[in-house]
């Protein structure tokens, strides 16, 4: 009975839905989880690496998170060519704005520009909507350090921890028992690699599985973006006994 | 002969413009108030041709409170600064403004500031600055009496030097003075240096609301034919 | 074709004028302006708009001059600007005509030297014929009447006599435009407002000649720090009751760092230390 | 007075034994009208190159933020940051993208590439680039820059030595120009660090 109702993105079925846009969350949750926690001196961003063979060889550092600005990064789950496009966009719009004020977009402008974007493909032109939602963590002069969620509706909120991709249901319920209040950034990072662990289905943890970025303030006051590496993402799946020592590892 | 200058002093900065518009040989109004609010904490005084003054001060004050309304938060001085330099540089090779402007503001961290901004889209941000003929005077006299931090006081015997300069040098110098101020309390009118007295009638009364009557029913927009007095009982209800 | 007002010269001065004689001094008659040959051109305006473009008159300057109780004070910059080349940083702007009479140069530099030492010569020729020393307002009469006599050929000047004569102290302004006006405060060149702004605020009847000294060095130190055409060297003079004074001459490069000491950053500083405990 | 002196401005650029140095003046000004004396024609890309502006004050800090916008994106994309090479021909197409309304301004690339090699390089204002193995000048006391770094330049010197011989070069040139000066600035970028001097000349 739904089938005539779906194949136009911009057309509500007799229930009120986008059926569309329902496929596509449905589609990003088939992709590999990422979780953001934000604390009160930072923001964490966790995400599960689907390796899909030793093969490939991509050029970017890292496959889930990405830069956008000095004071703005993601998590992506979903679609990764429609998330490519997005974060052009997001870096672009970002610029455009620097150009203008010379001073960084604060970040839920930058959001809000994205999701405007987002949604302008579930109203108009005809066009599937981005199978691609994101967490944003950034930081501004304003709000401080925020965190901030978005599906392919352009639909977006403000989170103090946030769950996207494979498993998102049961991650955020996680979340939602073990967030305190006022965590800080290191408790924030053991949060999100055990919330990851626990929905995650591979069998053993280890850091080729997963990717850990930190958005934290310097000393002087000065935004910072870290990606950590492989070596210190082990050592803390050791410390948090989420992965066995493999001793014999050559 | 515009002057405009501003000077920035411990948690505060002022602006002081003159007052006059000349048309050709003409003074054409003395109390002519060239320094504008941008928002709640940003002045802007411009000098230049009167028209491109008026629209495109109006043109950056309207931008700037969009963009309070439309993101919930003020901008900073500087990014407002930033914002008309680009604004004007873009116009510069289209139909350039012919207006030279100075940007004070007040930001809850940054304090106090004061930007230069002449008619081709140089900013800068200055201690103090000035523009137009009068500048020819009053730098080096800023350049000698300015000092870090100047309290209100010294800031206004400053200016009041300067005032009493241009009127001694600058031929054709301006007769009246308005002089604003922002700081942490916002942006508003400090005080007027008046030589000249425009008789003006009494300050505005609150605008009162003119009751509209409504024109009478039988009006017709037909020249009145001889038949007409026949014709209105048929029909026409009361 | 200039009127010829030598029949009115006392009968003494008078003597015959050769024609083939040229430019010679003692051929004219004395007192009155030497007479240049002019140049067989169509266009004379032109050819003198050329000539002057060519010398390109000295209008990047400043110079001021004030009278107070204890008598005048003259001061200048020392820079000449071609364009936006610097040719000289020691140009001497104030010219002694003679002990009690000094010229500031403005404009052409030729122009302001050659009439203002022409000038001298005509004060002492006034000295001998009348065994006294001319007034300030006959000097700076004789300079404005020659100017005038020249006007429209070219000449470009902005010049201010100042001296001491009987009356006391006497400042004019003169101009190749053929002006001249008596006045207490003058000062010109491009960068003369900006002296003006310094001056006119801290100008008072009854300075010292210390206060009036150290305000004119002011004032010709902010025109040269604000004004591009004006630097080098503020020289400062005196005139008083036996004449004038050179009182000081000092580099704007360093009266800079004399009225706004910078002090150096640390890290220059601790360079510094080091430098002198390993030298000593 | 023609655009490129209207405000003013002196710019050199040295290479030295694996370093460079790149020095401007501070004088921001109007014809012969001094309006700023702390202002900044040299801009640091990423902490192995910089690039120094000299002409219309107005179109070196459009050109200059267009350039870091440009040069954010691609560092975003590559993850890495440009080489001085890449960054020339970024500045000499956006300049000959306006080959029919020109941007007044004349740049001074200077920065260390591949393995640290120093590269300096300079384009007119509509992009043409011009390499050089020892020193590039700009601005309105180009004349005596030229004059001053042909006589006091050696090749392969220390970043120690290469400052006294820009500065001496800029202050020397300087004083020769009425529109630039009021003090200088001088940036000596060794591969792991980077010098910022303020310089004390004559103010007038």
């Amino acid at each position: 009975m739904s089938r005539r109702y779906d194949s136009r993105t911009t057309i509500f079925s007799p229930e009120g839905r986008l059926y569309q846009v329902e496929y596509a969350m449905e589609a990003i949750s088939n992709a590999g989880a990422a979780i953001g926690v934000l604390a009160k001196d930072g923001v964490v961003l966790a995400a599960e690496k689907r390796v899909i063979s030793k093969l490939l060889a991509t050029s970017k550092s890292t496959e889930k998170m990405y830069k956008i600005d000095d004071h703005v990064a993601c998590a992506v789950a979903g679609i990764m060519a429609d998330a490519n496009i997005l974060i052009n966009t997001a870096r672009l719009q970002a610029q455009r704005y620097t150009l203008a004020y010379q001073e960084p977009m604060p970040v839920e402008q930058l959001v809000q520009s994205l999701c405007d974007t987002k949604q302008g493909y579930t109203q108009f032109g005809g066009l599937r909507p981005f199978g691609v939602s994101f967490l944003f963590a950034g930081y501004d002069k304003k709000f401080g350090f925020q965190l901030y969620m978005s599906d392919p509706s352009g639909n977006y909120g403000g989170r103090k921890a946030g769950a996207i991709g494979a498993n998102n249901q049961a991650a955020q319920s996680m979340l939602k028992a073990d967030y305190k209040e006022d965590i800080t950034r290191e408790e924030a990072v053991n949060l999100a690699l055990k919330v990851l662990s626990k929905t995650m289905d591979s069998t053993s943890l280890s850091a080729e599985k997963l990717e850990l970025a930190e958005l934290s303030l310097t000393p002087e006051g000065e935004v910072k973006y870290r990606v950590t590496t492989p070596e210190n993402l082990n050592k803390l799946l050791v410390k948090l006994g989420i992965t066995q020592v493999v001793v014999e590892e050559q | 002969m515009e002057c405009l200058f501003g000077i920035q002093g411990d948690k505060f900065t002022i602006i002081v413009a003159d007052t006059s518009q000349v048309q050709s040989i003409v003074v054409q109004k003395t109390e002519e108030d060239k320094i504008m609010l941008l928002d709640s904490h940003k002045l802007l005084g411009t000098i230049g041709e009167n028209g491109d003054r008026v629209q495109f001060s109006e043109y950056i004050q309207k931008n700037i409170l969009l963009y309070q309304f439309r993101n919930g938060i003020p901008l900073s001085t500087a990014a407002a600064a930033n914002f008309t330099c680009g604004e004007l540089a873009h116009a510069l090779r289209k139909n350039p403004y012919y207006v030279n402007m100075m940007i004070a503001g007040y930001d809850p961290e940054e304090g106090p500031s004061l930007y230069y901004l002449d008619y081709i889209a140089t900013l800068h941000k200055v201690k103090s600055g000035a523009l137009g003929y009068g500048a020819y005077f009053v730098l080096s006299l800023m350049d000698k009496y300015y000092s870090k931090n100047m309290s209100l006081d010294a800031a206004l015997d400053l200016v009041d030097k300067c005032i009493a300069e241009l009127k001694t040098r600058l031929m054709g110098a301006p007769p009246n003075f308005v002089i604003k101020i922002v700081d942490e309390n916002g942006a508003r009118e400090l005080a007027w240096r008046k030589t000249v007295e425009d008789i003006n009638g009494p300050r505005p009364t609150p605008a009162t609301p003119i009751e509209v009557k409504s024109p009478p029913r039988h009006i017709s927009f037909r020249s009145p034919s001889p038949s007409s007095k026949e014709r209105k009982g048929k029909g026409r209800q009361k | 074709m200039r009127l010829d007002f030598s029949g009115l010269d006392p009968v003494s001065l008078q003597r015959p004028c050769s024609a083939e004689a040229g430019f010679d001094l003692p051929s004219n008659p004395i007192g009155s302006a030497p007479s240049f040959s002019l140049p067989a051109v169509a266009d004379l305006d032109g050819f003198e708009q050329a000539a002057v473009d060519m010398v390109k008159p000295l209008h990047g300057t400043t110079t001021l001059a004030f009278v107070f109780k204890e008598g005048v004070i003259v001061a200048a910059d020392s820079r000449a600007s071609m364009g936006n080349y610097i040719s000289s940083q020691n140009v001497k702007k104030i010219l002694e005509i003679n002990p009690y009479l000094l010229g500031t140069m403005a404009g052409g530099a030729a122009d302001c030297q050659f009439w203002q030492r022409n000038l001298g010569t005509r004060c002492r020729l006034h000295e001998l014929g009348n065994k006294r020393r001319i007034s300030v307002t006959g000097a700076s009469k004789l300079l404005a009447n020659t100017l005038y006599s020249y006007r429209g050929m070219g000449l470009s000047m902005g010049t201010m006599i100042a001296g001491w004569d009987e009356t006391g102290p006497g400042l004019y302004y003169v101009d190749s435009e053929g002006g001249r006006v008596k006045g207490k405060r003058f000062s010109v060149g491009s960068g003369s407002t900006y002296a003006y702004g310094v001056l006119d605020t801290g100008y008072r009847w009854d300075m010292t000649v210390e206060e009036a000294v150290e305000l004119a060095r002011r004032s010709i130190y902010h025109a040269t720090f604000r004004d591009g055409a004006s630097g080098g060297v503020a020289s400062v003079y005196y005139v008083g009751p036996d004449g004038w004074k050179k009182v000081s001459g000092d580099d704007v490069g360093e009266l800079h760092y004399k009225y706004y000491p910078v002090s150096e950053a640390a890290a220059e500083l601790e360079v510094e230390m080091k430098e002198a405990s390993s030298a000593s | 007075m023609q655009i490129t002196s209207y405000n003013g401005s002196a710019l050199v650029a040295m290479l030295g034994k694996n370093c460079f140095a790149i020095a401007s003046d501070r004088r921001l000004g109007v014809n012969f009208q001094t309006i700023a004396t702390d202002y900044q024609r040299i801009f640091q890309i990423h902490d192995k190159l910089f690039i120094g502006l000299s002409g219309l004050g107005t179109d070196v800090q459009t050109l200059f933020q267009r350039l870091k916008f440009r040069h954010k994106l691609y560092q975003l994309r590559e993850e890495r940051n440009m080489r001085p090479e890449t960054f020339a021909s970024l500045v000499s197409s956006m300049l000959y993208e306006k080959r029919f309304g020109p941007y007044f301004c004349e740049p001074i690339i200077a920065g260390l590439g591949e393995d640290n090699a120093p590269f300096i390089c300079t384009t007119d204002l509509i992009g043409a680039k011009q390499f050089s193995s020892d020193f590039v000048v700009s601005g309105t006391a180009s004349e005596s820059l030229y004059g001053a770094c042909e006589s006091m330049y050696k090749p392969d010197l220390e970043p120690e030595d290469l400052f006294e011989v820009i500065s001496q070069a800029l202050l020397s040139s300087v004083d020769r120009d009425c529109i630039s000066g009021w003090g200088g600035i001088v940036y000596v970028v060794t591969p792991d660090q980077i010098i910022t001097k303020t310089l004390k000349g004559r103010m007038d």
